[in-house]
């Protein structure tokens, strides 16, 4: 029994010792996680998520703080994806999918005030105090930042349109039932 | 017809021609059709900028478009008449989407304007080659790619062959066959354009020896003309006439999906764009019009010399279309698309018009799944996998696709054509392609986003220190102000000046403090913020002013449920005031400071989802 | 992890390697109170499981002796098959040999190496036979055990009880389907096959062997203990 | 003796996989197959740790619980090497491979789970193997594991795009297909009869 | 009209004319075999085809898919017949039945049908069986012994009770068993897999040649397979003519034919690409070689099948084919 | 202390909603590997249940005492010990089923599950919860390998309960299949663990998918609450 115990005691104080020493001296920072999950994150910074844009959100995600499946820009494909990449379980998304959109400022209300240009995100806005408004429509990613602080309600929101250069061919549907 | 070794590209498939249905009468004149919409963008490249209003009276052959950068075409006035719009109009596209177009009322005078025929040997190549962007001479085998883009020579690779396409492996489809059965002297004259500009050591005109009375005009017209080009029939094989199969045919190089041709001393250009390319330097005529099929299930399958922008609908009545047709195909049954809008116009790229029946083109039967058996492997010309970029398109698994060479796909249809599932594979492939690309433009847009968000959080940030600094330093100014006329009135020894002394820069500074714009003088991006705030406090008053009065007017007799819903409205705008008040503030902090106010966002949206 | 500063690489390693001490000493000694404890329950068991063995091929009322005791050490013996060191338990009946219990090892089973334990009287008479270890296919060659065997009246491996060299011809030691006595499932004669001769040799080993098997020299197997 | 050698390797590899036929190291089986990458390196790392930990528990078994009877500490012993082999190594990879390290991450300490980390070095007791057949049979397991994982691996992802019952997607159908892979590999019994 | 893309023109093929020509190409087969071992065949091919069409409708059914189109598209048939005829003629109807319902069942719908079974399902059928019912699935008819037709129906019907001696181990585990016996082997080994398989082999080759002629198949699968187990059992059969069975009893004993043209180049369950088809092909004649000269089963195709099955998504991803214009790339 | 709401979700989350075998993939080598019969399945469970029980309430009271970086050698080391004193207890009073359930009984230290809930559960959660918690996942593992032990040997040999001599030498097992049942014996060998197994969890997905179909029937749950999104 003492030998049992003396044998063992040796052994962990062997492997206790290489354990200790080695979680100093393999320590390591940063996590390389975060960025493979930003890059998935599609970039609104809409704060849909909860978390005050994007990195933060992969931040959380990856310190396993924020469920995958809170960024509605993203969709259910970029819930799949984070699911992929974290060997987790797709879920549905929480929240609601919206088909793209840019905003759009009726030029005749806006005042000039800055205030959605300080909104935004993206700096998807241009325009200098007390002149006219206007959104870079391919700068704005959509994300309704620039709609509440506006305070003549001058700023919509507008599906994007298809065209012919970003029509997408449709999948095949296959109606296998009609000839049956 | 010159005895020469030809090479084999693998894969390939022999569809029936029906090629002769429409060869038996010569080409004729369409009539001028009631409309034409020309629309801008007819070649790749960028979208030609519109040179009209509408109103504008414009002449045949008049320059409507003009080639936006090198790589674009001019588009002209195909016939003389007065602009009635500029703007959306049916594109000659499977989407079935409008485009812009430029619409054309004729005159039915036909008036053109002064042409000027070149000697093009007298110019320099490059005056030349932007001779051809203006004349809008782009690639009429089907690609549209602006010609004279392609006429310029690798600069390390000396050119060897250059190929001419007059394969024309498309079943049905007999347009070029005619034109170098009547007009092989000016094809020529058009090759010696090509050839002047490229310098190759061979020129090779590959004709499919399916068509023998073509290549019997073209070349006599060679010997006629005393060129050395040399004419060769490649056997009757879809798609022969791809740019890349002929050439493989022709010269025994494989150009890769990731090279210029030039970059491996060869070149190729389709007869017809020989042939307005001549058109377009000897005779100073655009291209306005060209040759395009109409066959199918029509009563009278001919070619015709049909004006660009004319209605396909219109078009296709010439050759008087069954009763029972019930679609127009684009381009040849390969690789032609169903027109969904019949009234769309003849383009560039219109070489044939299908009328399409049921009889003619059977219903697919329905898909089945793929059993590997590799016949669209042998198939294919381009030797990929097709059932494995099926296999992951299906399953939307598009770095797979692309694992497996989809962007080498030239989507020649000989797979879709063999597969014993009847599986559209093209379709497939075209939609992950579409997909990769859309994917491609918002992980752009994306990365832009992320760019342009990271440098508005740096300036806020340094904006934000600047602010502090400012601030610091005006108190330090202040303070050091105070100490100084402390010091100089209680005594005037040089001791309290070097106190002074490095105040006395700091003090120079503005003093911008939150206190007020009157407090010191201001700097102009100072003003202007000052200025901003100013107007925003200005239009918040505004617009509560606005708010009280409106406000109690229509709430004043609002049934219960209507209040509350009211309220909740208001109730939630305030919270997304809140959240956006949050975030700005946090786009602002350092990021510790972040981290704890961040899960109040979130607090909110779990307990509402939860649910 | 909590960033709090970091101690060295060297005292770090000596706090784990006390705290992991700690543990392992408190637990050892749990394992091994329990050992010491349970320890007469297992020996018991261990012996209980040979002698449900030895009483499969030998009857109990066979010999008088403390026969787990009275052991010898076989070398590899490949006239038994056996490419390592065996045990023969050796059961007397009033001090007089009465029969060896050992292992034998039929090497060429339809899937490799049929393991047996026979017990051989000192007239030579084969006692019993079983299978103790085997690869044979489920439902086609283990009704070599008597577990699996579907006749259940007379399991085939109870064919050897009685026979000895003597009273069984050498050309009789086979299966019927080779010309010998020794009944087989149809489809399934490898297995016996390998199993007759394997007992046929062990047999004839003892046969020739018996009296230095019974020579009382050997006794380490028993001081081991 | 070579061709002994050679029987321990193939059994370990194929006769006797330690996956389909002796059902060890299931749940890094089903757990790391999705792709076909992250069962190369999840191969790689338990080759590593049972190779290693086969040696370890070899020496430890004959030099230190053997001469003193101690055979019922070899549980205890083992697995407690073998969970600071696993953590040694996770540092280690952690440090030099964070890319290794992130495909990994959670499945490395679950190496210590792995049944067959522990398994085979108690099959090699019970085998009475010397010390170079239990480092073969170590390595053989090993590689017979990563073979497997990667060849399943190979499946599933091709399984993926296949129109499979709902039901049965994911985990049920991984499954059934380790079901037929281990059938397969029951052609491979009797090769081993040999040594 | 509904969207439809190009090409609007397509070959006059169908996945059912692709399965009825494999059918055809197993006829002369058939007959040879009712000609020389007798008409059992024929009920269980029969019992095969009925199973696998209702097993087939009941997984449609279930699966909530046309009924119609897969069942007419042949499939389970070559399946159903692919079974059959790997089983021993005189196997009871059940043994048949349990096949068939793993194969159509668990090996092709659970993975969804048609074109997504990994594994073959013919070769699972026979695998679950063999191991699950060795006994039953190694009686063949006798050698010498020819069974009358009646009793051969009275047996898979399970009439009267099977005598002992009237089916034997097959020529192949003859052999295996004769050389392992240690009284050794005695006289030449036999040079023939047995007369009947011999000539039914041939037709099975025949017909596989009428499928490389219909460009059903392709040449590697069939070359490397022969060539492989040719290869390998000459070697052996040189090196020891006496401890190792020549390269002709091989090619023409067993299921070497058979599965050489009609199950190694199961296109659903095999490698694809050209040369990934070559190592396919050779892995499973090397394999099925080894495991019916040294393993536990009599015959090792169906296990080399198997085993094959399960590497093939590495084989395809390794072998690709380079595409146009980037061979020297 | 344990509220009553914390028990029923500890007990739902052990014995269906998390099961170890069934939708968290864990502990699958006995899972597989001993369930040839129903006894087999049944006693290595017990035997799990112990230990889980055991080592959820040492780690838990002693969790405060482990540093991190040692966490996992260290839950290990009560783990091993804890299942060598089982081991023990089996050789010395149930021999001949040591005999039969091998080095599986060694194994529960591997076993998957009693690690990750050592890790994710009694690490993090006071002894109490930690007993139940093992109790409960040892319940859900209990019913999948008896329910698979039990149909293995069904469909294998057509018997229960056989080797319940072991156990309880009075009892004879239960023939449920005519004698002349010739018992599919792919059911007892690994192949036929795998795929019943796969089966198993295709049932239970259906079972959900089933209840979850029937919920969205239902007439839906009122949401009190002012959507945001
Ligand atoms: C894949 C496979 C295919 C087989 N095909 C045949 C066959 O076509 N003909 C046949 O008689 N036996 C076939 N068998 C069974 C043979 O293995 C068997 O040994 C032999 O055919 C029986 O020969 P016998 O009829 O001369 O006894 C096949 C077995 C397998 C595994
Ligand atoms: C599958 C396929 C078939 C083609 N067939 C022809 C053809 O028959 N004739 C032709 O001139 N161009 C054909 N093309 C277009 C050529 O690839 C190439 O674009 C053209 O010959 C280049 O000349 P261009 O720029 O003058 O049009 C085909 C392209 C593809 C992808
Ligand atoms: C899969 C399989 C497993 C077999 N297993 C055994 C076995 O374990 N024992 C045996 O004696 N024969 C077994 N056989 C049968 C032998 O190969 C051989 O055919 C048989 O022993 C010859 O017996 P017979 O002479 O009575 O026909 C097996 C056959 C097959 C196909
Ligand atoms: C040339 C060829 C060989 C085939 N071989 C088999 C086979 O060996 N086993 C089988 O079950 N089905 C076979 N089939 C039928 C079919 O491909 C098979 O049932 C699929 O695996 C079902 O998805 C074959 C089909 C063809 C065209
Ligand atoms: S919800 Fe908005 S901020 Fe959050 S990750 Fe998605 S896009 Fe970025
Ligand atoms: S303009 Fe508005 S909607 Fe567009 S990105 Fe900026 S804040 Fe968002
Ligand atoms: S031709 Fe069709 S069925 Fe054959 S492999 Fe290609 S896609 Fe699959
Ligand atoms: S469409 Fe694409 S994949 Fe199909 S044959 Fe043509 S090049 Fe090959
Ligand atoms: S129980 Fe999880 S690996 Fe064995």
């Amino acid at each position: 029994m003492l030998i049992a115990i003396a044998i063992m005691a040796l052994g962990a104080v062997v492997l206790g010792a290489a354990l200790g020493f080695a979680s100093v001296k393999f320590k390591v920072e940063g996590d390389p996680l975060v960025d493979k999950i930003e890059a998935i994150l599609p970039q609104t910074q809409c704060g849909q998520c909860g978390y005050p844009g994007c990195k933060p959100y992969a931040e959380a995600i990856a310190k396993g703080e924020a469920d995958i499946n809170l960024c509605p820009p993203g969709g259910a494909e970029g819930v799949g994806k984070l699911a992929d990449l974290l060997g987790r379980e797709a879920k549905p998304l929480d929240g609601v999918e919206k088909p793209p959109q840019v905003a759009l400022i009726d030029e005749n209300t806006c005042i000039g005030c800055t205030l959605c240009i300080q909104a935004c995100p993206v700096d998807a806005i241009v325009g200098a105090a007390k002149q006219m408004h206007t959104i870079v429509e391919s700068l704005c990613t959509g994300c309704e930042l620039c709609l509440p602080p506006c305070p003549v309600e001058c700023i919509t929101m507008e599906p994007i349109q298809e065209t012919v250069d970003t029509w997408k061919w449709k999948y095949p549907v296959v109606e296998l039932k009609r000839v049956a | 017809m010159g005895l020469m070794q030809l090479f084999k590209f693998k894969g390939g498939v022999k569809p029936a021609t029906n090629k002769a249905q429409s060869v038996t009468l010569p080409i004729a004149k369409a009539p001028l059709p009631s409309v034409v919409a020309v629309p801008l963008h007819q070649s790749i490249g960028g979208t030609p900028r519109p040179l009209v209003q509408v109103g504008d009276k414009v002449l045949k052959g008049q320059m409507i478009g003009e080639a936006d950068g090198w790589i674009s075409a001019a588009v002209h006035a195909p016939t003389s008449g007065t602009v009635r719009e500029v703007g959306m109009y049916a594109a000659a596209h499977p989407s079935g989407l409008l485009t812009d177009c430029v619409v054309i009322e004729p005159d039915g005078e036909d008036r053109w304007i002064e042409r000027q025929r070149v000697d093009y040997k007298a110019l320099p190549p490059e005056q030349v080659r932007e001779l051809l962007r203006d004349m809008g001479v782009v690639g009429l085998g089907g690609a549209v790619f602006p010609s004279h883009a392609k006429t310029q020579a690798s600069r390390s690779v000396p050119m060897e062959e250059l190929v001419i396409n007059g394969a024309e492996c498309e079943p049905y489809i007999t347009c070029d066959d005619l034109l170098m059965r009547e007009r092989a002297a000016e094809v020529v004259k058009g090759i010696a354009i090509f050839r002047d500009l490229l310098q190759p050591k061979k020129v090779l005109i590959g004709i499919e020896d399916n068509k023998p009375e073509a290549a019997a005009a073209m070349a006599e017209a060679v010997k006629a003309a005393g060129e050395d080009f040399q004419v060769v029939s490649v056997p009757t094989l879809y798609p022969a006439g791809g740019a890349k199969q002929l050439i493989r045919v022709l010269t025994g190089k494989e150009v890769p999906a990731n090279k210029r041709s030039t970059d491996m001393g060869v070149q190729c250009f389709n007869v017809a764009t020989a042939y307005t390319a001549w058109r377009a330097l000897g005779h100073g005529e655009p291209v306005i019009s060209r040759l395009v099929t109409l066959t199918g299930n029509v009563a009278e399958p001919r070619n015709y010399e049909v004006l660009i922008g004319t209605p396909m609908d219109e078009l296709l009545a010439i050759a008087g279309p069954k009763p029972d047709t019930d679609g127009i195909i684009m381009g040849g049954p390969m690789m032609g698309f169903l027109v969904p809008e019949a009234k769309a116009p003849v383009v560039k790229a219109t070489n044939c018009l299908i009328a399409h029946s049921p009889a003619l083109f059977p219903p697919k039967a329905p898909e089945m799944p793929c059993i590997r058996c590799g016949a669209c492997a042998q198939a294919c010309p381009h030797e990929l996998q097709p059932f494995q970029m099926y296999w992951f398109a299906r399953a939307k698994n598009f770095g797979k696709t692309q694992e497996y060479n989809i962007f080498d796909c030239i989507e020649c249809g000989c797979c879709s054509f063999v597969c014993p599932s009847r599986i559209p594979l093209v379709q497939y492939f075209r939609f992950a392609k579409s997909e990769i690309w859309a994917r491609e433009r918002d992980k752009k847009a994306a990365d832009g986003a992320k760019t342009r968000f990271e440098f508005k959080q740096h300036r806020d940030e340094r904006e934000k220190q600047e602010k502090a600094e400012k601030l610091a330093k005006a108190a330090a100014a202040q303070a050091a102000k105070k100490a100084a006329e402390a010091a100089a009135a209680a005594a005037s020894e040089g001791a309290p000046a070097e106190v002074a002394a490095p105040a006395a820069p700091l003090a120079t500074g503005p003093g911008d403090t939150p206190a007020g714009p009157a407090a010191a003088p201001l700097s102009p991006e100072e003003a202007a913020a000052a200025a901003k705030k100013a107007a925003i406090e200005a239009a918040m008053a505004r617009a509560k002013a606005l708010r009280t009065q409106t406000q109690p007017q229509n709430t004043d007799n609002l049934t219960p449920a209507q209040q509350q819903e009211v309220a909740d409205i208001e109730a939630r705008r305030a919270r997304l005031r809140e959240i956006a008040k949050t975030e700005l503030v946090h786009a602002d902090a350092p990021p510790a400071a972040t981290a704890p106010a961040a899960p109040a966002a979130p607090a909110d949206n779990s307990d509402t989802s939860e649910k | 992890m909590v960033t709090v500063k970091h101690p060295s690489a060297s005292l770090m390693a000596a706090r784990t390697a006390v705290i992991l001490f700690v543990f392992v000493i408190v637990f050892t000694g749990l394992l091994a109170g329990a050992y010491q404890w349970t320890l007469p329950a297992i020996q018991a068991s261990a012996t209980e499981e040979k002698m449900k063995l030895v009483n499969e091929v030998l009857p109990g009322s066979a010999y008088d002796n403390d026969l787990l005791n009275d052991t010898l050490a076989l070398p590899p013996t490949p006239e038994l098959g056996l490419e390592e060191a065996s045990t023969v338990f050796r059961a007397r009946r009033g001090g007089a040999p009465a029969a060896l219990v050992l292992e034998a090892v039929a090497p060429d089973g339809y899937a490799g190496k049929i393991r047996l334990i026979l017990a051989v009287q000192a007239d030579g008479q084969v006692a019993g036979v079983r299978v103790t270890q085997h690869k044979e296919t489920p439902g086609l060659g283990d009704y070599i055990e008597p577990k699996k065997d579907k006749n259940k009246e007379r399991p085939w491996i109870t064919q050897f009880n009685g026979l000895s060299l003597a009273t069984l011809a050498e050309k009789e030691w086979r299966v019927k389907k080779d010309g010998g006595q020794f009944d087989s499932n149809a489809g399934a004669t490898v297995t016996p096959r390998a199993v007759v001769k394997a007992v046929k040799k062990a047999v004839a080993y003892v046969d020739a062997h018996r009296d230095e098997l019974f020579a009382t020299a050997d006794k380490n197997a028993a001081d081991k203990k | 003796m070579i061709s002994h050698y050679l029987f321990i390797v193939i059994g370990a590899v194929l006769v006797n996989n330690v996956v389909l036929v002796k059902i060890l190291g299931l749940c890094p089986f089903m757990g790391v197959s999705k792709k076909l990458e992250t069962a190369f390196g999840m191969g790689a790392a338990t080759t590593f740790v049972l190779t290693v930990a086969t040696g370890a528990s070899y020496i430890i078994d004959h030099y230190l619980l053997m001469p003193f009877g101690l055979e019922y500490l070899r549980t205890l012993s083992f697995i407690v090497t073998i969970a600071a082999i696993v953590q040694l190594t996770e540092m280690v990879i952690q440090k030099t491979s964070p890319v290794l390290h992130q495909v990994l991450g959670i499945y490395l300490p679950l190496i210590t789970t792995n049944c067959a980390v522990l398994g085979v070095p108690l099959l090699n007791v019970s085998n009475h193997y010397d010390f170079v057949e239990s480092l073969l049979f170590g390595m053989g397991s090993a590689v017979g594991f990563s073979l497997v994982l990667v060849l399943f691996a190979g499946i599933r992802e091709r399984i993926e795009g296949a129109d499979v019952p709902v039901h049965f997607r994911g985990v049920a159908i991984a499954m059934v297909t380790a079901g037929l892979m281990s059938l397969a590999f029951m052609g491979f019994s009797g090769l081993d009869k040999y040594q | 009209m509904e969207f439809s893309t190009s090409p609007y023109l397509l070959k006059d093929t169908s996945v059912r004319r692709v399965m009825t020509q494999v059918l055809l190409a197993l006829v002369p087969g058939i007959i040879a075999y009712v000609l020389l071992i007798g008409p059992g065949i024929l009920a269980q091919l029969a019992i095969a085809t009925l199973t696998a069409l209702a097993a087939e409708a009941a997984m449609l059914r279930l699966r909530d898919k046309p009924l119609a189109l897969f069942l007419g598209d042949g499939s389970a048939v070559v399946t159903a017949w692919l079974v059959a005829l790997t089983f021993p003629p005189v196997a009871p109807w059940w043994l048949t039945v349990v096949g068939v319902l793993f194969a159509i069942i668990i090996a092709k719908h659970l993975y969804g049908g048609l074109g997504q079974n990994p594994f073959n399902p013919a070769m699972i059928a026979f695998a679950v069986c063999i191991v699950s019912f060795p006994a039953l699935m190694s009686q063949w008819p006798g050698a010498g012994s020819h069974l009358a037709p009646g009793q051969q129906f009275d047996w898979i019907f399970g009439l009267t009770p099977r005598l002992d001696g009237m089916t034997s181990a097959t020529p192949l585990d003859a052999l295996k068993t004769a050389l392992r016996a240690d009284e050794g082997h005695s006289g030449p080994l036999p040079f023939l897999a047995g007369n009947a398989q011999a000539v039914i082999a041939l037709c099975y080759l025949a017909g596989g040649l009428f499928l490389v002629w219909r460009k059903v198949i392709t040449w590697h699968i069939p070359t490397a397979f022969l060539g492989a187990m040719g290869l390998l059992a000459g070697l052996l059969w040189l090196w020891q003519p006496a401890g190792f069975a020549n390269p002709v009893f091989h090619l023409l004993g067993g299921g070497a034919m058979l599965g050489a043209f009609f199950i190694a180049t199961d296109p659903v369950s095999g490698a694809t690409t050209p040369r990934g088809k070559l190592i396919f092909a050779a892995g499973v004649g090397l394999l099925a070689y080894i495991i019916r000269v040294f393993g536990g089963y009599p015959d090792g195709i169906a296990f080399a099948v198997l085993i094959m099955n399960i590497c093939v998504p590495l084989i395809d991803m390794t072998t690709q084919p380079k595409v146009f214009g980037m061979k020297d790339q | 202390m344990i509220t009553r709401a914390e028990f029923k979700q500890i007990a739902e989350n052990g014995v269906w909603k998390q099961n170890t075998s069934l939708v968290q993939i864990l502990g699958l080598c006995p899972l597989l590997a001993v369930t040839t019969n129903l006894v087999n399945g049944v006693m290595l469970s017990l035997a799990t249940i112990i230990v889980m029980a055991l080592s959820g309430v040492a780690i838990a009271s002693l969790r405060n005492f482990i540093p991190h970086e040692i966490r996992i050698p260290v839950f290990i080391l009560i783990v091993a010990a804890l299942v060598t004193v089982v081991d023990l207890l089996f050789n010395a009073n149930l021999h001949e089923l040591y005999l039969v359930l091998g080095i599986f009984i060694p194994l529960i230290v591997t076993n998957c599950i009693v690690l990750a809930r050592v890790e994710a559960f009694a690490a993090k959660n006071p002894p109490l919860q930690a007993t139940a918690d093992g109790v409960f996942m040892g319940v859900g593992m209990l019913w999948t390998l008896g329910l698979l032990g039990g149909l293995r040997e069904l469909i294998g040999a057509g018997t229960l309960f056989s080797g319940i001599d072991m156990v309880f030498p009075s009892l004879q097992p239960l023939q449920l299949l005519p004698k002349d049942y010739p018992g599919l014996l792919l059911a007892i060998l690994p192949p036929g663990a795998f795929i019943l197994l796969g089966c198993l969890i295709a049932w239970k997905n259906w079972i959900e998918a089933r209840a979850a179909a029937r919920q969205q029937k239902a007439p839906p749950a009122p949401v009190a609450e002012a959507g945001c999104h």
